[in-house]
């Protein structure tokens, strides 16, 4: 059915995870938090994939976008300009603007209560030549991103869970400004996470085999047969259309 | 010309999940210790511009911790503290030499060579405000300094040094091994092709070979740059020095691809090492390594877990904490989970009803459902404390915002309410309504059937008559509550199987239940009552409660007078009295034991068999003519 | 050719006024009493297209009552029943028959000739549901019903038979009289112009005359149509037959213009009257006149003042309703305004502020002040009974928030909140902090000194220091609680001129409180006490204060224990202990006299003294050095 | 300062009050229910006045007042067709709707509690041929009205308290349909009654002293000098203008 409806079975899903975890050194394979939350339809080691730390470069931007870029298909052809290095520096502040917007206090590392009182710690010295000084990375918000398997859609589900430039976990508010804005609010909602019983972002697969099958029939039309274990690779293609920011490597060529 | 040789630092990175499980550790196992536990964090191979990730999740506590493939596990030492001050207090400078000396040990005796991932050992100090779920953290990434520094001799990528197919073998060697978790290895250039090793078989290999000048050590390394290689590193190359008496190196970095397995970035390094020859077991040498925030200040990191949460969670979690605590010193034996999931129903939506359910949510318990057929009126919220202005305006329906009350307190409960009058002897049932009163009887008994405990808070006589039927019928944990004017009585039901059996509020009675409602003057028809009353009768109600569920025998538990000095009660909570009076003119209590009585009119076997053989019938007989009870239960004859 | 004559029914005119004034007496002066009382109505001329009203209004119950000029009162009977059952089960008709039996009487003793008024005597059966603001009224109008009816012989406008000079004679004679409020008046038609007498002059005129013929009986007539006379001139009639013997009078109904006093509405009737000779003392005429309802069904008629009453106001008489009851029976001395406006400080805005609060306010309390420093967190909620989910979401401030909750139970209360810390022996003040620790203390002085009864519900020992020296300072009625894990404590403090006089929290401790906050763990921080505590030691504060209130020394009554049987408590709310604990264990609890220790480092004379004179410098001496209070009070000395 | 200003003292307020219950005799000078309502600048026993009962035969409908009668001064030019006896029996139907808008619940005689349980007393017979039956009277709402002196306008200031057609007490959204639409919810609010303790509506002062004085100018230009105990007899005038609705005779032609 994979072909026809863009769908796949927890074997198929096992599989095209294996071959995804084998491509990308980045993915990997994990259990559930704890057992009672397992799925007895896929291994036990292998719940759900999850990467971690993806670097976040940039908020998606309504106004960034393409004008008519909408026009054949919502979900393919939302399209951002990355920003190079050279301007990173003014994105976190543009956008803490949008805070406002939030109910939730978001308490941020100026929030540290006593910190003063760490002030003491500066007796402390841990000086030392040998230490690298000064980044020589990017401080961007990073994602937690982990891929599940529908068994209602019999398609994967995407979640993300964020963190800001400090490290703290990011809101639901906060994630949707990382998120195509035509799905911030419409397919993508919080709920925990099946495996680790934490709150994350998802995408709702409603449509994903739907546009997973268009996918397939380009692929054909260019004169290849992805197989069935090529699904994730061709997922996370689709996946850089919803959430256009998240710098995953949606550069790689999959070896279809 | 040597350059200095500097080495990108950790930048930890705790995923929330870390926190949630040391917050389930805390209040469950760990409680008040402040015991070092051991975790597991683990890393990958750098990617370009993103800081050098220390990954500590969940699985840090996992007994069988494995990293997933592509990752390197780490050691470590989680130090949680109890209060902010013992965070302060703490001698950082000192847990970090003593991390090191540790490894400076397993260096020094070999099991660092067997087993390298001892090198990269590290400290967590944490103190976690679990009230507010604020976490502050400090990590410690001890690595030892010698006597001069680390020099790059030569540096390039490795591509330019060795041929594609040189560099193709060790790629494919590296990818053979994904699985294996290998931080360090050495690679052996052959001349038919490239073999990685472990760092142990150094020896062994360069005494095979007779050179170590094809010998290169590989490290699979965090840091996002080609020049600056990452903190693991440096205890290796320290190793390197120590165990093989090395003071040249040729080291080869390696990342993966990020999203192509079969591509590797690999830089060669040519090194002259800092000196460690005059430290031994006695002279460690010193070290550095403490992380620093975010604003890159030696201050510990802080992460507010409570703005991201969600609210309703934090609220669950905050609620169960609050009772935890009574099992840290106090009162270890304390079931908490078995309170949560008693499912208690409040029968009666007033005063005492509200009260009763305030108390069960402060106990945590997670199922409150109310019964009731009025509405709020304007003096029901100063003493109903359930209720709002808003509510009597509305004149909303006692027993549905009684549910919506709790939900507004906390939405995590399961609170429902039930809008219905109990059926009540002496008032009689027209024909037309007769259908309708069976099928409130046939619900009052689903409810009763379907709850643990059963809460009288009725205002009335009759109105408790048959609430106790059934509860005594189904074997149910009943408490009644009643109020006089400066007197109250809280009250446990006997049940069947009790030996010796406990009377119910009917068991002293030798006439059936009537109407006390009708032809009422204002103050009759109010309960008048002090207003202190009901927080005192609710509140022992459900501690009662809390008592006996924690008994074996539950409902059947005998009743107990109050203890003599000394002699311990049957439950650690207190004793399970049948009875408590309370006086209010003297802030009195008196503990009393009732018998059942086997003509009671509620509880007694006759009423219950004929409730058993023919319910509605039954019911209807007495609700039309409440002498029917007397005649059954046989008061009748003692007559 | 004659005409009946008929006669135009009453429509009663209760204003709202009269339903409040009931409700006052019936909670305050009447109780449960059902005997009837003397009310008066009034009514006045008819107008055209309105029924002709019968107002009864909050003056029914004024003892000096004197209608408003142009208006005419009327004696009457009001009987407010205390159930509905009552109502329903009253005999109607023998309640008409009764007054028409007293109208019968006086028309034959001639006391109706004297006051003509008491010829519309009536009747009015209430049922007050007071909860409800439902008001059952029926109006009883008695009529005496004679020997055949009344009928017309001639009828016109009185302008059609007399000349324009005799018409503005009667005109002016009327105006004249618009303040004397005559009902009934005869007119003598004189050759110079028309006199207005009184009716119990008719035998002498008519002797003097030597003819009844320019006699006219005048009557200031209801009806609002011309030929159809009001129902008072039906008795009116009556008396014309029985006192004077008339079958045929000549009568005028006179109407005054709406709004020119200077024009008169005048109808001339020639009747021939129903006969009253066949009736005597014994044999009584019998009598008509049941008020029939809006739909003209002989049923009571109905009020709801619910429905347009401010609900605002609604609340505030069913709060006081539900207190006043316990005065009906129970507690007659039971001084409810004297609680009401007793000012009440809470410190501390936590478990037991919260209760405390919801238990004064059970009590009809009106001024309720918060004093907390805190946020609503997520666990505060189930316990804290003053708040919910989401005042924890927006981490509202406990104070603020606990007013707010207030209000929102009820909004006629005079809640605030203060945030503020209240400053603590052992938490030293930096410099800078000084002068706005100073406004702090100021603050917290004059927020004691404006209140009668101030509730220590603070959660640690050094807080409660400087609120009980303030309360001593200033001689109020201090109640102190506190929670241990299952053991509670209610304490009132003793105070200056007391004999004995009585402790106070810190009376049996020999050293100062200190910080006992720093460097808590979870459990210590966190109040870890059985849930139940709260309500008991809070509702046993209030009622506590309230019986304290009650007693003429206040403050300063001694304390009592557990009477002997049959000595009657020192209020007859029950004794007055000077501290009760608690213990959840055994339900129990004992009463206990703790005596003032004349070094306390909190209420002794040193200390009062030392802070009397200096008090800032006093207070900040002791935050930041404890010792201060032991070298002060003497303790130091004793040591 | 009545002829300059419109306004009036407490004393000239008596004479005016005592002028209008002479004059008028269904208005009357009443005391405070309690001692404590009473104001010391104004008798004991004239505290102030009040007139019951004054039926309003229609609701105030906005549809009925004619265009443009709004061009001068809105608070004398509004005019409602007073609606004759012969269609009066539509009046109730017709407004009952606007209860819809209330979120107050109204019980009316429909609601009375209890009410079958009286059908016993059926059984109770009053029949009696001297009593007349039918009504010769309208079954309209009827308004106490109360005038009081308002010290800081140095103005009579009005009072309202309807009843419905079955005596009960209307609530202040009925009233308001009684009310000029111009009004209603500009100037008229609910308060307790001074003198009363008792919530009823009332006409804000704010602009009494104004439209008087206008008043005032009138009638001079008509050749005739007002005395200032005359007052009251002209506030009724103009009372007529704001509460159009309300049948109190507002044609009696004042002896000025
Ligand atoms: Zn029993
Ligand atoms: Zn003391």
């Amino acid at each position: 059915k994979f072909l026809e409806e863009g769908v796949l079975t927890p074997d198929e899903y096992v599989s095209a995870g294996d071959l995804l975890v084998h491509k990308c050194p980045t993915w990997s394979w994990s259990a559930a938090s704890d057992p009672s939350k397992a799925v007895d339809y896929l291994p036990s080691d292998k719940q759900f994939l999850i990467t971690r730390k993806v670097p976040c470069k940039q908020r998606f931007r309504e106004e960034g976008r393409k004008a008519g870029s909408m026009v054949e298909d919502d979900w393919l052809s939302v399209e951002v300009t990355e920003i190079g290095e050279e301007n990173i520096g003014e994105i976190p502040d543009a956008d803490l603007d949008t805070k406002n917007d939030d109910d939730v206090d978001i308490g941020d590392d100026e929030d540290i209560p006593d910190i003063e009182d760490f002030d003491e710690e500066n007796n402390l010295v841990d000086e030392d030549p040998a230490t690298a000084r000064g980044n020589t990375f990017l401080s961007t918000r990073t994602y937690d991103i982990s891929i599940t398997y529908d068994k209602y859609y019999q398609t994967p589900k995407v979640w993300l869970f964020g963190y800001s430039e400090t490290q703290r976990p990011l809101t639901a508010q906060e994630m949707f400004m990382d998120i195509s804005a035509d799905h911030a609010k419409k397919t993508v909602t919080v709920d925990k996470h099946p495996g680790l019983g934490i709150p994350f972002a998802y995408v709702h697969p409603c449509r994903h085999a739907q546009v997973m099958k268009k996918f397939i029939e380009r692929t054909r039309e260019g004169g290849k047969e992805p197989r069935v274990d090529q699904y994730l690779l061709l997922f996370l293609k689709f996946l850089g259309a919803v959430i256009p920011t998240i710098a995953y490597d949606n550069t790689f060529e999959i070896g279809l | 010309m040597d350059t200095l040789l500097t080495f990108q630092p950790w930048s930890s990175s705790v995923e929330v999940s870390f926190w949630y499980e040391l917050t389930k550790r805390k209040l469950d196992v760990l409680k008040l210790s402040e015991e070092p536990l051991f975790v597991h964090a683990y890393y990958t191979t750098g990617t370009p511009n993103v800081s050098p990730q220390f990954f500590v999740n969940l699985s840090a506590f996992d007994n069988n911790f494995k990293p997933p493939g592509h990752h390197f596990s780490v050691p470590g030492t989680l130090l949680n503290v109890n209060t902010i001050e013992n965070f302060k207090g703490l001698d950082k400078k000192a847990l970090l030499n003593k991390n090191a000396s540790e490894i400076w040990s397993d260096i020094m005796s070999g099991n660092a060579l067997k087993d390298p991932k001892l090198l990269n050992r590290f400290s967590m100090l944490t103190f976690a405000d679990l009230k507010k779920y604020h976490f502050y953290y400090w990590f410690f990434f001890p690595v030892l300094t010698g006597e001069g520094l680390t020099t790059i001799e030569q540096s390039s990528p490795l591509s330019e040094l060795w041929d594609h197919v040189q560099v193709s073998s060790l790629t494919s060697e590296i990818q053979k091994s994904w699985n294996k978790n290998l931080p360090f290895f050495i690679i052996v250039r052959e001349p038919d092709g490239v073999i990685i090793k472990d760092i142990c078989s150094f020896t062994e290999t360069s005494y095979r070979l007779g050179t170590t000048e094809e010998i290169y050590f590989g490290i699979m390394d965090p840091a996002n740059s080609d020049n600056i290689p990452g903190w693991p590193v440096r205890n290796f190359l320290t190793l390197l020095n120590v165990a093989f008496k090395l003071s040249h190196v040729k080291i080869v970095t390696v990342k993966y691809s990020r999203c192509d397995s079969t591509k590797i970035l690999a830089q060669f390094f040519s090194l002259k090492l800092s000196d460690f020859s005059m430290f031994n077991e006695n002279n460690i040498p010193s070290a550095v390594g403490i992380e620093k925030n975010h604003q890159g200040k030696l201050q510990p990191k802080f992460v507010n877990l409570a703005s991201a949460m969600d609210p309703k969670q934090l609220m669950e979690n905050a609620v169960d904490l609050n009772l935890k605590l009574m099992r840290w010193r106090v009162l270890p034996s304390l079931n908490l989970e078995l309170v949560a999931r008693t499912k208690c129903l409040i029968i009666g939506a007033g005063t005492l009803g509200c009260n009763i359910a305030r108390s069960l949510m402060s106990w945590g318990v997670r199922t409150l459902t109310f019964v009731d057929s009025g509405k709020v009126s304007f003096s029901n919220p100063v003493r109903q404390t359930l209720y709002t202005f808003e509510d009597a305006k509305n004149s909303k329906m006692k027993a549905t915002a009684a549910a919506e009350a709790c939900r507004a307190i906390f939405p995590s409960i399961v609170a429902s309410g039930h809008i219905m009058m109990v059926p009540m002897p002496g008032h009689p049932v027209e024909e037309k309504n007769e259908e309708e009163m069976r099928r409130v009887m046939c619900d009052l008994s689903e409810l009763i059937a379907a709850h643990d405990v059963v809460f009288l808070a009725l205002d009335s006589r009759e109105a408790r008559w048959l609430p106790t039927l059934l509860g005594t019928f189904y074997g149910k944990i009943v408490i009644n509550t009643a109020l006089g004017f400066d007197t109250y009585v809280v009250m446990r039901h006997g049940t069947r199987g009790q030996s010796p059996r406990l009377g119910c509020y009917f068991c002293n009675d030798v006439v059936a239940p009537r109407d006390s409602l009708t032809d009422r003057t204002l103050d009759q028809q109010c309960t008048v009552t002090r207003p202190g009353l009901s927080f005192l009768a609710a509140s022992q109600a459900v501690e009662l409660m809390v008592s006996l569920v924690h008994h074996p025998l539950r409902a059947t538990a005998p009743a107990e007078l109050r203890p003599e000095f000394g002699v311990p009660t049957s439950t650690e909570l207190g004793i399970l009295p049948h009875q408590i009076r309370g006086y209010l003119t003297s802030y009195d209590t008196c503990i009393m034991i009732g018998q059942h009585y086997t003509c009671c009119v509620a509880c007694s076997d006759p009423i219950l068999s004929a409730y058993e053989s023919e319910p509605w019938k039954f019911v209807l007989s007495v609700l039309n003519r409440p002498d029917t009870l007397e005649d059954i239960s046989g008061i009748t004859q003692m007559k």
